[in-house]
């Protein structure tokens, strides 16, 4: 691919990088105890929190780094922090 | 080529006489070139300005070292400054001053002096000698019409002003030409 | 029409027929003359541009960045220390492929401070990826910014572009120039049409950096630009002389050089003293000739050596000295002439407005004529 | 489905994990909406955020230089107002662009009234080159530059007063928000872009390695900030504050305790003046914002 004129560039190619491989703990949401505040998608610094047609929330597990700030903030503890099987 | 140097202190004008010379000059149809020696000076302070004729494209940069002409528009200059350094003969030194010259210029060089401080006092209301001494100037030396000086000062003044420095260049015009 | 003006006034009057949209700039002598008369220009309506009254020159430049970014045509002038300052900016607008044009009204570098004439501050720049052009007189001061426009914001060079003039000497002197009206400049020059810009419709990223992966081939890109710009400089210089009746398409000019023992190599406004002290000169029998510099970026190297070819000693002027080395020009002159035999003399003259008359060039032609060692030319013996 | 969320701060970024820069960049692009330019000054976002060809931002986005935002900013919104555009320009800047080597630039755009919002996301250090202090490093925080050790507890000096400087510059709206609270963020950001003139707002945003925590307490972490009285949320429209938040004050050792940066102050001893003298701070802070709520008292 030949150089952009300025080393400027359109936005897509973020994507490309897989953060979810920098995961050593992966977040595991439980749908029964989640009251749908969303919570965990406004405070996700990935931004790769979403919701499904149902109002429940599921993370991008290609960008999800682990973080843990969605479990530890979640108000209903729906979300547990479990070792990354590689 | 010919060429003018003008001494002054800061704040009388010679800048603008050399450009007012200047654009007199192209007016009458030859080259010419107006420049300031770059300084720091402030008010008060002497300060020179020069302007070159030539009848083709004038290409020289550097200062004015050997004058056909000198304009020294305020008479205590002449035992601070050099003022007659470089003249040619043959040249011509107009001097600003209402008493009779203590001093004197190289040989084969033209003296004219002209009291412009009390002509530009009488036309202008203002001690300002530039306007007065490009009159002297256009009368001693041929370089430049005096129709052009008008059309320039014109150019540079609003009306009212222009009128006032027109006069005052026409009377010391009028005096250097009767002397003459 | 021909007019006589304050090479600043002119150079102001050429900007604002080129119709820049933004203009940032600090003052500093001897450049203020022309900012102020854009801000006059604007305070009157008779330029319709957003004028930055910034506080310093850092973000003159980084204002013309951002501007130039979001698509708008954008000018800026200033000279030595207030260049130095915008040094970073000017490595990062060339970077970024933003055609700025940016006046310098050339001025020494303190220390010790000196408002007065040399070339050190551009020339110190003239690895930041800027074209530069140089003026001999204030009708080519005036035209360059036309022809800086023109090629800076072709698509195929995107670079900015330093249109270089002598302070004071230029700056500051009245002359006649051939004033260009608002349709002759609107003919010759198009409206600034980016290839691309900061737009919410269109959303890109500007100014991203490169990890080694990638930056080698950036530097040479604005490499290749800067080579391509030789013809796009010769195609807009020639429109300019078929337009105006002075041609630019050249990037050196030769005077009186085609049969010349001596070459003397020049750039500024030097050359119109180098010109009359020739004409004087070769009036005694003496072959000399003036090979001019106009543009400085990209440096003509082949075009030089070229036109070089004939002559028996060659003497390069440079009001510029890379210290514990030489003078910018002659280091590149020697360059262009690797595998000649003939023999090229250094003179690092003019520093800090020491002034240059026809006397000292007709020296240098004879120094040149006993040797090729490089020197300062000029120095008061009594002080050293 | 190739994307899943619809933020304009994309996934993919290098942000580490917990970073509380990079959910202020996820938030305040969210406050701006895409009609909006943004201008990065250096710094660790702009490294996170667009090594080539791989930006984050699907805003129009420029980054120059370190100390020149504002002055970018300026450009920009010169030229749209020119072009007669509407996009909003938000500079987005660390602290050290902004309290230290940017201030020229801000005092000069600031003065001269452009219409852009300036964020200044607050980590308290240099954390691109490896938490050097900055000015607005807090008092006794051991950053790299301002190391404790045997003769010294940290950085000596308290946070520079930013939003007060550019409120003395005539900026009509200042704020100064934090990541634990996004609807107040939302809010703030939102109000700063639609005031016309030069906006400033200032985002507590933990930083979990320069401050030494777990990615996970990020959020507590800032919360506990603003608990104890150590960070202050508040609004000054035209120079006064008409808007706190108010809090049921902990004492400050809660917050110090949670990150290495303070915890010379506990080991190998306990270091009781220089708590004493935190503490001093937050008890000034909560008497000139007016921040402690009052409770009723306990009936015997």
């Amino acid at each position: 691919m030949a150089l952009a004129v300025g080393c400027r560039a359109r936005p897509g190619k973020a994507r490309d990088n897989k953060t979810g491989s920098w995961r050593v703990f992966k977040p595991a949401f439980d749908h029964e105890k989640c009251s749908k505040c969303g919570m965990c998608q406004t405070l996700c610094p990935e931004g790769c929190v979403h919701e499904d047609a149902e109002g429940f929330f599921d993370p991008d597990y290609n960008y999800c780094k682990g973080c843990g700030i969605c479990a530890a903030e979640c108000p209903k503890e729906a979300i547990a922090m479990k070792q990354e099987e590689k | 080529m010919r060429e003018l140097r003008i001494h002054g202190r800061g704040g009388q004008g010679s800048v603008t006489a050399a450009e007012l010379i200047a654009v007199a000059a192209f007016e009458g149809g030859v080259f010419s070139q107006a420049f300031p020696a770059f300084g720091v000076e402030r008010r008060g302070a002497p300060v020179q300005a020069f302007v070159r004729f030539d009848d083709k494209k004038i290409r020289l940069r550097s200062q004015v070292y050997e004058p056909n002409y000198i304009i020294v528009q305020d008479s205590t200059l002449i035992k601070d400054v050099n003022v007659f350094m470089g003249v040619r003969k043959g040249g011509i030194v107009i001097v600003n001053t209402e008493k009779k010259p203590d001093y004197t210029v190289p040989e084969g060089v033209k003296l004219i002096t002209i009291d412009a401080t009390t002509i530009a006092l009488k036309a202008i209301g203002l001690p300002i000698t530039n306007t007065s001494l490009m009159g002297a100037f256009a009368a001693a030396t041929g370089e430049i019409q005096f129709s052009a000086l008008e059309k320039a000062l014109n150019h540079r003044f609003p009306k009212e002003l222009a009128a006032k420095n027109i006069a005052a260049a026409k009377v010391a015009f009028d005096i250097v030409k009767g002397a003459a | 029409m021909m007019e006589i003006t304050e090479g600043s006034h002119a150079i102001a009057e050429a900007v604002r027929l080129c119709r820049p949209q933004v203009i940032s700039a600090y003052p500093i002598t001897p450049q203020t003359h022309i900012v102020e008369a854009l801000a006059d220009f604007v305070a009157n309506g008779q330029l319709d541009a957003e004028y930055i009254t910034v506080e310093n020159e850092l973000s003159a430049l980084s204002a013309c960045v951002g501007a130039s970014a979001a698509g708008s045509r954008t000018y800026s002038a200033t000279t030595s220390q207030g260049l130095m300052l915008m040094a970073e900016v000017c490595f990062n607008a060339a970077g970024m492929r933003l055609p700025i044009i940016m006046s310098i009204a050339n001025r020494a570098m303190g220390a010790p401070l000196s408002i007065w004439n040399d070339q050190q501050d551009s020339i110190a720049l003239r690895d930041s990826g800027w074209l530069q052009f140089y003026a001999e007189d204030n009708q080519e001061a005036t035209d360059l910014h036309l022809l800086a426009y023109k090629v800076a914001e072709d698509h195929a060079i995107q670079l900015p572009a330093f249109v270089c003039f002598d302070g004071f000497i230029l700056s500051h002197t009245y002359e006649p120039v051939d004033m260009l009206t608002q349709q002759d400049v609107d003919k010759y020059l198009p409206k600034f049409n980016p290839s691309e810009r900061l737009d919410a419709a269109d959303p890109i990223s500007f100014g991203m950096y490169a990890t080694p992966e990638y930056y080698l081939e950036f530097r040479y890109e604005m490499d290749q630009a800067q080579k391509r710009a030789k013809d796009v400089i010769a195609k807009a210089g020639k429109e300019f002389g078929a337009m105006f009746g002075r041609d630019y398409s050249a990037l050196i000019e030769g005077y009186r050089l085609e049969d010349a023992d001596t070459a003397i190599v020049a750039m500024g406004s030097i050359c119109g003293t180098v010109k009359d002290a020739i004409d004087e000169m070769r009036a005694d029998g003496k072959k000399v000739g003036l090979l001019k510099i106009r543009v400085f970026r990209p440096f003509p190297s082949e075009e030089i050596a070229k036109m070089l070819s004939h002559v028996k000693r060659v003497a390069v002027l440079d009001k510029n000295i890379s210290l514990g080395a030489k003078g910018a020009t002659v280091m590149e002159v020697r360059d262009a002439l690797y595998g000649s035999t003939i023999p090229v003399k250094g003179y690092v003259l003019g520093l800090g407005g020491r002034d240059v008359r026809k006397r000292n060039i007709k020296e240098i032609v004879e120094l040149t004529e006993k040797g090729p060692e490089d020197m300062f030319y000029g120095l008061r013996k009594e002080l050293i | 489905m190739a994307e899943k969320t619809c933020d304009l701060f994309d996934c993919g970024h290098r942000a580490c994990g917990g970073c509380g820069a990079a959910l202020a960049a996820r938030l305040v692009t969210k406050a701006a909406g895409k009609e909006s330019i943004f201008v990065s000054s250096t710094g660790c976002m702009e490294v996170f955020s667009t090594p080539y060809p791989e930006t984050a931002w699907k805003v129009p986005w420029i980054h120059s230089l370190f100390e020149n935002a504002a002055a970018v900013a300026s450009g920009i919104e010169a030229a749209l107002k020119k072009q007669g555009r509407k996009e909003k320009v938000v500079i987005m800047a660390g602290d050290g662009a902004t309290f230290d080597i940017g201030m020229i630039c801000i005092s000069g755009a600031f003065e001269r009234g452009h219409d852009f919002t300036y964020i200044c996301y607050d980590n308290e250090a240099y954390m691109n080159t490896g938490i050097q202090r900055s000015g607005s490093t807090p008092y006794d925080a051991s950053t790299t530059t301002s190391p404790a050790g045997k003769y010294s507890f940290g950085n000596k000096r308290q946070k520079k007063d930013m939003p007060a400087i550019l409120a003395a510059h005539g900026a009509p709206y200042v704020a100064t928000t934090s990541i634990a609270y996004p609807a107040d963020l939302l809010q703030k950001v939102e109000k700063a872009i639609a005031t016309p003139g030069p906006s400033y707002v200032q985002i507590h945003a933990p930083c979990c390695t320069g401050w030494g925590f777990e990615g996970e307490q990020t959020i507590a972490i800032a919360k506990l900030a603003i608990e104890t009285g150590l960070w202050v949320n508040y609004e000054m429209i035209d120079g006064k504050v008409t808007k706190v938040k108010k809090v049921v004050r902990k004492p400050v050792e809660e917050y110090l305790k949670t990150q290495k940066r303070f915890r010379h102050l506990f080991k190998p001893t306990r270091q009781d003046a220089e708590i004493a003298a935190i503490q001093a701070i937050a008890d000034k802070n909560a008497e000139k914002f007016g921040i402690d709520i009052k409770l009723p008292p306990k009936k015997e």
